[in-house]
């Protein structure tokens, strides 16, 4: 339910300061007339949708994955540790997305940019937030695995996993944030097909209305992602 | 000094030329005038921030002031920059696009979604292609690194005063197809446009006769002015900017307050005709001369 | 592996504070070695060394085993918190240290140590939902799951009633057979019954307790380990007066 | 030590990959030119950064004030949180880059719209991480605050105030990493300053060098960023 | 605030298992009850309900006072384990009461009771850095600071060694006087020195258990003292072999 009125009540204050500003419908077009949009172009918006989600399912797939065996890999093996680490807080450093036209000059304007993109966006969270957890093993259970001479993958295993299950939930949460914004850019950089594609052209032809409608289309697919991430991650909050 | 501020089609780039004379040759401040230039992210911002009322003149393309008129922006155009077209569609000489029927089944990219779309299905029309015989790509930026890294086998969108230099920059040869030549009737490329609701014309005037004098001095003493140009900004000084200006400067309107109605009504009539508007602006919605205005 | 004796020498130093000065501890392989003393004396501080867990307090004498080898690896400390894992249940907790090892579990053991500490039908339980002696006598049977030659109980049964106390006591004398064990505890009568040798260590230094001559663990009816418990007693009582 | 052998290794790569892909230097200038490019536009590139960073700084610091403020209200006040929780679940997922052109628009093209884009960026991960931490008191210090009696400010501030500290950090760790995407977005989108803008002016003029170089520093800015905000995680990690 | 008298009363539940049936157990106002039992029959759960807390137990005849006023806010309950807070100092951690309730804390007061615990000189150390015993005590001071008319106490000193626990005992029956105190504790001697009445928890029900006539809390020489802790221990080791 409050999700619900939640929801309504966006759309009212949207309707609201449409009516109180009178601002032009070429830059911020009313609910109503987006709804409209939505409703003329399923089809249209469903194709590109599917594009989108496609790719972002993939990138993400690929991302979490890799970073997931980043993180293990780096909890288990010290000398991989003082190399990458560094590296690792490097790279989370450099705006991603600023290499988005640089990725897609050199993977070409299809699906592999945009795969990538996503993965580079997820596989740094996944892996800093995982990997974080992973070495933060509290002193007691410390205590206890080196008494137990815990061989180092199930110390892994049985008490850096769970324990570190919390964090990962962050950089799921995280990753499910930032995966859709890169597909965006990365179809805003080069694409011709997805919902950036279609927003960066509606956007040419002033179709404010369609523009909006695509954006909503992507809002709904982040908030989805993003509450799927989020129950996982509240399942693993101890 | 009245306050105006203009925003620009692109980033300061030659076809700019009599705009940044006009301002360092100090015409606007001896015309009354304090220009503050302002250059957009998008192309297809400057029409729109005219109309929300954000800036009071922009530069943009003639096919897109139609575009805007048929999406409800209230827009006029009351100047020429530019009067003859830019855009073409640039292929590699050596490419396997030798003609527009070879584009079929491949790909060619556009920066500026709307306008450059509705140019290609025009010039594809032409040619008795339709717009779903090609892949079309936004390339955002990166015009010539697409066209040279293979990405995309044409480019829409592309000023052959600009990119065929940056080509034969980097050793490779462009060829361009002029629009005018695949069927579309010739028009003014950058036009001043203006809001006719919030519009000060006898000021619009005053800047229009500023960049006329600046114009002037350009064609009369094309080098002088370039230097002058390239020394406002170290960024300017580069050896493309250098080339483009040698094809440029023939192109400035030498009279940009002039109107030519036939131009407006032509390209009015030909989108309809192609299915990019439904038409009927009559020339005199489109462009009007402001230069007879007085305060 | 054979049990090996323990010798724990000098002062107990915590930076520049002195703990316990002058310990000469010896625990014998087989027997129960029992600790009493002041809250804060440092015993704990003491288990964790012997344990080879870090720890800001140090011996100053070390900690020596006669087989002269090195202690890691041969002990096992059930530590005054209960150290249970949240996430595993009841079962999974016990058999952590061979999974740990990366070992098959023996989980017929495992199920049988937790019958005997009284959890019978509590095995897919979490910690969290035990109660405080129930999650004390989890960690205990996981302690004794591990099968070491050196074992150190930091107040093993403070959690507990009296007659699941005796039960317990009994439980681990016998599975520790043969093992050097080290105890420590507040309560006389558990000294009294378990102790081969007491040392009472308060800040003067370690003193040594009188028991009664009989082996450990000694019955809870017998005369002597009543009359050991009061006397203890009162010594613990006075030793307080005294510091 | 490491992390300038990191950077060392991080260099090296790059300008392998340049040789032995023997890539055009318009798509991937060597490390060598893009130094190159840095020295000679000092004065230029400092300007832009300079821009860039007040920017940032006035943005982050508006987002993170506003968005502790908010998780603190809402943690405090039931009734603010049946309306606002599931509208901050909404808004976390609205992509809020794509919202970058109409900010624009309204704000226009000057300061303001980049330091809004860099407060809507910091303020949903900064406000949904801490008030997840505030709500999250556990049970055994919730007891406590029950028996005591305790008033819902001094709890707030005695009890789910320091325990929520390590998840304040992961928010702001995370604004750290977004900030600087925002800057740069709302920069490429309208802007006459800055060094995103740079960035596209000189990829517009095939001058990949320079951007990189302002890639570069804006990569370092990240870093900083994320270094200082790293710090302060971790102090509050327990 | 005086005192009210309170009366627990039922069958002891946790979901459809019985924990401990027919309860009817009468705290009086200004006396210590004392409640022992076998570990996990529901003692802790119990001492939950009466402080008003969550807890997945209920009591079929419910807990009433004998003024007829709610008991919410008017009991204070030191649990069984610790509580501290881990990012607070010791003096934080006693003074947290007053603090959370909005007052000014009586800091005066507070460092005698850290004083009185043995906790001198500890006043800015974190939970961490103290042993087992200085955090009980640390608990139990900051229990004694809160001044209600009603306390629990589940098993305050089980981490003490014999003075220290006597010294606690004596300190928590001067600063509770007058107040409505249950303790639980597994100790008899505890038991027989605190207890105004005593009751024997089992999954049997509630028993009262047998006490000197002397007023409590009685001298630990009192021969009637150590002689009640004897018959208790036999009645608690007897209570366990018949359940
Ligand atoms: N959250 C829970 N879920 C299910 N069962 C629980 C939960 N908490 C406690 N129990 C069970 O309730 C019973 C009573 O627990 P309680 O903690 O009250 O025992 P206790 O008498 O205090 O024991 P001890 O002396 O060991 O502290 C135990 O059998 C315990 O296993
Ligand atoms: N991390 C630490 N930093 C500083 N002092 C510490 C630290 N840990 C323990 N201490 C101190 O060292 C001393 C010994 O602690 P230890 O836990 O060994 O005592 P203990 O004899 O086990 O006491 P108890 O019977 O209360 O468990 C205590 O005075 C304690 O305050
Ligand atoms: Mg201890
Ligand atoms: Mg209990």
């Amino acid at each position: 339910m409050p999700p619900i009125l939640a929801l309504a009540f966006g759309l009212g204050l949207w309707q609201a300061v449409v009516w109180a500003t009178a601002v032009p419908h070429f830059i911020l077009p009313s609910p109503v007339r987006v709804a409209a949009a939505l409703w003329e172009n399923t089809a249209l918006l469903g194709a590109q949708a599917a594009v989108t989600l496609g790719n972002l399912a993939m990138g993400l797939g690929a991302g979490i994955l890799l970073g997931m065996a980043t993180a293990l890999n780096l909890a288990i093996s010290p000398s991989a540790r003082i190399l990458l680490r560094p590296l690792m807080v490097f790279a989370q450093a450099v705006p991603v997305f600023a290499l988005a036209p640089i990725v897609t000059l050199w993977l070409g304007y299809g699906a592999p940019s945009k795969i990538v993109m996503v993965a580079l966006v997820t596989y740094f969270p996944v892996t800093s937030a995982f990997f974080d957890g992973l070495m933060r093993l509290p002193a007691d259970l410390d205590d206890l695995a080196r008494q137990m001479q815990a061989r180092p993958w199930p110390r892994l295993m049985l008490l850096q996993l769970p324990h570190a299950l919390p964090s990962l939930g962050s950089g799921l949460r995280l990753a499910a944030v930032q995966a859709p914004f890169a597909v965006i850019i990365a179809e805003w950089v080069g694409a011709s097909k997805g919902l950036g594609h279609l927003m960066l052209l509606s956007n040419g032809r002033a179709q404010t209305d369609l523009m909006f409608a695509a954006l909503i289309l992507l809002a709904a697919i982040s908030l989805c992602l993003f509450l799927a991430a989020d129950r996982l991650a509240r399942h693993w909050d101890r | 000094q009245d306050k105006l501020t203009l925003m620009l089609d692109w980033f300061v780039n030659p076809d700019h030329g009599p705009i940044i004379l006009a301002r360092e040759k100090g015409y606007f401040a001896e015309a009354g005038l304090e220009v503050e230039i302002v250059t957009p992210a998008d192309p297809n911002d400057p029409p729109r921030m005219v109309a929300a009322g954000r800036v009071d003149l922009a530069v943009s393309y003639q096919p897109q002031l139609h575009l805007s008129r048929h999406a409800g922006l209230p827009l006029v155009r009351v100047g020429t920059l530019v009067e003859t077209p830019l855009t073409c569609l640039v292929v590699l000489a050596d490419g396997p696009v030798q003609s527009i029927p070879d584009l079929k089944g491949r790909k060619v990219g556009f920066a500026v979604a709307g306008v450059q779309e509705v140019m290609l299905n025009a010039m594809l029309a032409h040619h008795g292609l339709t717009p779903k015989d090609v892949e079309q790509i936004n390339i955002g930026w990166s015009i010539s690194p697409a066209l040279m890294s293979g990405q995309v086998d044409a480019v829409i969108g592309a000023f052959r005063n600009f990119e065929l230099n940056q080509l034969a920059l980097e050793g490779k040869t462009g060829r361009c197809f002029f629009p005018e030549a695949e069927g579309i009737p010739s028009y003014d490329e950058l036009i001043y446009v203006a809001d006719p609701t919030r519009m000060d014309a006898a000021l619009i005037a005053r800047f229009l006769t500023a960049t006329e004098r600046a114009a002037l001095d350009i064609v009369n003493d094309p080098d002088t002015a370039w230097q002058i140009f390239r020394d406002t900004d170290k960024a300017l000084d580069t050896d493309l900017n250098r080339l483009a200006w040698a094809d440029t400067w023939p192109r400035f309107a030498l009279r940009p307050a002039a109107l030519d109605l036939g131009r407006y009504q032509r390209l009015e009539a030909f989108l309809a005709a192609s299915g990019a508007t439904p038409g009927g602006i009559p020339a005199a919605d489109l462009a009007v001369d402001v230069s007879g205005a007085t305060e | 592996m054979t049990a090996p004796d323990l010798h724990l020498m000098g002062d107990l130093r915590m930076g520049d504070r002195l703990l316990c000065p002058g310990l000469d501890l010896h625990c014998a392989a087989g027997a129960w070695t029992v600790l009493l003393g002041p809250s804060g004396v440092g015993k704990s501080s003491l288990a964790r060394l012997v344990a080879s867990l870090p720890c800001p307090a140090y011996l100053t004498g070390g900690i020596t085993a006669d087989d002269g080898a090195s202690l890691a690896g041969r002990v096992t400390l059930m530590a005054q918190t209960d150290q249970l894992l949240p996430w595993a249940d009841a079962l999974e907790n016990v058999t952590l240290g061979a999974r740990l090892r990366g070992a098959r579990p023996d989980r017929g053991r495992a199920l049988d140590l937790l019958r005997r500490v009284g959890l019978d039908g509590h095995a897919n339980r979490r910690p969290a939902t035990l109660s405080g002696g129930q999650r004390q006598r989890l960690a205990l049977a996981r302690t004794l799951m591990e099968d070491r030659p050196v074992v150190v109980l930091d107040e093993p049964f403070s959690a507990l009633d009296a007659a699941t106390r005796a039960t317990m006591q009994d439980l681990a004398a016998e599975v520790l057979t043969g093992c050097t064990v080290i105890l420590i505890t507040h309560d006389p009568l558990e000294a009294a019954r378990m102790a081969t040798r007491a040392w009472l260590l308060d800040p003067a230094g370690a003193a040594p307790l009188d028991l009664p001559v009989t082996p450990a663990p000694r019955r809870l009816s017998d005369p002597a380990t009543l009359a050991a418990q009061a006397s203890l007693y009162r010594r613990l009582m006075a030793a307080d007066d005294a510091a």
